[in-house]
């Protein structure tokens, strides 16, 4: 196995010049430096540069080197101000955890790979390997608008003879019939619109969201108080919102909803395990 | 290389007919992808902008062009020149034939578009405005407009309140349309209550479409057995 | 008619090869004509609803398509057969010639796009969260409604687990965009150089045609009894 000396290696290529060193005195425009450490689609491409550039075997990985040089690139990130994403510092973490369980003395049965505390990382690795390789497979695959187009001919203009839609005399009636049900329960609800103030409801929603903890967005809801109960409960959350009295939070593009109240600042956690990074190094 | 091809230089290399079918292939290629119609100075720029473009002269692609125009006489497609240049259209004839292509299925009426109409037959005379207070919603103008042009409902006075808004009633159209003689003939809300035999009941109007194919239909699901299985392993 | 022309009914008109040669340029204009491509049945219907519609079977229309596609031979266009049906095409070689007919750049997309998409298609149905565990980073929002907004995905069930998280699965017109007929069409996956104790097994969905994911990933289910002790193993 090569031993990575890690002043043959550059940490980055600037320019054409490789870079051995973090830039103290030498003066790298930032920006090139930049465009190259945000080419990575995260801490599993950037570990997966590091070990194919070196060469060195994915199931026989020197951690304490790889850490070693991980940790550089995360620094020369965060010196950069670069937006560093928390799964950098997470790995990083991860890293040094692998380092320090490497250097426990081992079980007696050396070759059983499963305890190697490596066999994680290297599936991870491998597996991102994989479909980092089927996107560039998906990217060269010949595609339209690119390698080829779509053709068409012109149609000439044609009388075109618009259908109209088919109604039945049995549609009518049960419209009828639906429209009648809820004109009935609009009277019902001309009864009790007092008590489906918005002001109330806001005083409801608060008491049953707090700072702590969150509550789902839907669960706010009653159905059973129909479709105006619904919506002054909407109007109140609106309010609530605009009055920075809630909260509204959504972790991700389709995930629920969580509604909570508005108090003091969030605990930091990044700052734990960027701290715990940096220790061991 | 330019335009014209001077017959005194022999230097300049003539273009073959072989180079002018190539030509047409290509020609015919760019006005498939292309979007809009290609005059001929697009063309000639296009043409040029190919990796290894042989040179190329207008004339060359009237050539082209001649050529792509014969080919097509026994093709369901035509070149056709318009005012901004080339394009390949449909034959009027062909057209015709795809008639199917373009055929929508009919769209649905829409709740709102339902419920509407069941106001008016059921409550008429009636105003928007009344059809509002029951419906708890706006009454979109398009929904009324399309009962109006499809001469199912008509403007039958106007109620004697402030704006004086339009009363509306359903018309013979509407009673032809659902084989009805009278009004009274509209099933009650009482009749809903058992579905099957409101169906036998109501001679539902049937779609009718002259235009379906039943012996071709047939004739299709005759050969089904053996193209099933083709099929299966086809799509 | 075709197929299994019976000996006895000499009244079965028989499609001789000059009708398919006819039937060949009605499916040519009508596969010009379309702006999406058309599959067998389509096109079967659009035939049967030719004014003076002669029968004609899938088979016909298949001798047709193979009359078209031994056409395109000389030509800058192609017939291809997608997911979705049958479409022409420029050809490969003859989109490189035609670099000056488009100002505009194809778009691009990014590596995060394509590996997102990547895990989409070959591990689908998948999670947002299942993609994010493989990638080691949050996957953005956008990409995931450009994809969806494209309709190269779609969501094909919710994770029965807490949030009920989306399922994504990859559509036909994404199949279509990359010029495929099938999943099975994609490129293999690399194989894994196993340790021992790594083994990562990838249940690829098969394509069931026409009917949607779901019942798929019930019938996946269905299944674990036999899948199990490989998939346990594996995730």
């Amino acid at each position: 196995m090569t031993s990575p000396a890690q002043s043959e290696m550059p940490f980055a290529i600037v320019e054409g010049e490789p870079v051995t060193q973090l830039p103290q005195d030498l003066y790298i425009p930032p920006h090139a430096l930049k465009v190259f450490l945000e080419a990575f689609e995260g801490p599993l491409d950037l570990l997966l540069y590091l070990i194919r550039r070196q060469n060195l075997d994915i199931l026989d990985i020197p951690i304490a080197d790889i850490t070693l040089q991980y940790v550089q690139y995360i620094e020369v990130m965060q010196e950069l101000q670069l937006e560093l994403a928390g799964e950098y510092l997470l790995m990083a973490a991860m890293l040094a955890e692998i380092k320090s369980r490497m250097l426990l003395p081992r079980p007696v049965s050396e070759d059983d790979d499963e305890t190697d505390p490596r066999a994680e990382l290297v599936r991870r690795l491998q597996e991102y390997e994989r479909y980092k390789k089927a996107a560039e497979d998906l990217d060269e695959l010949p595609r339209q608008e690119r390698d080829t187009f779509d053709v068409d001919a012109h149609m000439p203009e044609q009388r075109t003879v618009t259908r109209l839609p088919d109604v039945t005399l049995q549609e009518l009636l049960v419209a009828f019939k639906d429209v009648m049900a809820r004109a009935q329960m609009f009277a019902n609800f001309h009864l009790q619109r007092e008590p489906l103030s918005v002001r109330q409801r806001m005083g409801d929603i608060l008491t049953r969201v707090n700072a702590d903890s969150f509550a789902e967005f839907s669960e706010l809801f009653d159905p059973q108080e129909g479709r105006m109960g619904v919506a002054v409960t909407f109007i109140a959350i609106l309010e609530l919102l605009k009055e920075q009295l809630i909260e509204v939070v959504q972790s991700g593009g389709f995930a629920p909803i969580h509604v909570r109240g508005v108090s003091g600042d969030d605990a930091d956690a990044e700052q734990t395990i960027s701290e715990i990074a940096l220790e061991d190094d | 290389m330019s335009d014209e091809p001077t017959d005194a230089k022999n230097e300049v290399v003539e273009a073959t007919s072989q180079d002018h079918a190539q030509l047409a292939i290509f020609v015919e290629a760019a006005l498939l992808a292309a979007a809009e119609p290609l005059s001929i100075d697009q063309l000639l720029k296009v043409a040029l902008a190919r990796p290894q473009a042989a040179p190329v002269t207008k004339s060359d692609l009237r050539e082209a062009l001649k050529i792509i125009t014969d080919d097509c006489e026994h093709r369901g497609v035509e070149l056709l020149e318009v005012a901004s240049g080339f394009r390949f259209q449909v034959t009027q004839d062909m057209a015709r034939q795809l008639v199917g292509l373009f055929e929508e299925r009919p769209p649905r009426y829409s709740r709102a578009f339902f419920e509407t109409l069941a106001l008016i037959a059921y409550r008429q005379p009636i105003t928007r405005g009344e059809i509002e207070d029951v419906r708890g919603v706006a009454v979109s103008s398009n929904i009324v407009r399309s009962m109006l042009e499809r001469e199912w409902i008509r403007v039958v006075g106007h109620r004697d309140v402030p704006g004086k808004p339009a009363m509306f009633g359903t018309t013979k159209a509407f009673l032809d349309y659902f084989n009805l003689k009278t009004l009274d003939d509209l099933p009650s809300l009482a009749e809903l209550t058992d579905m099957e035999s409101l169906r036998i009941q109501l001679d539902l109007p049937q779609v009718e479409d002259g235009s379906s194919n039943p012996p071709a239909i047939a004739g299709g699901s005759d050969d089904s057995m053996s193209d099933d299985s083709d099929s299966d392993a086809a799509s």
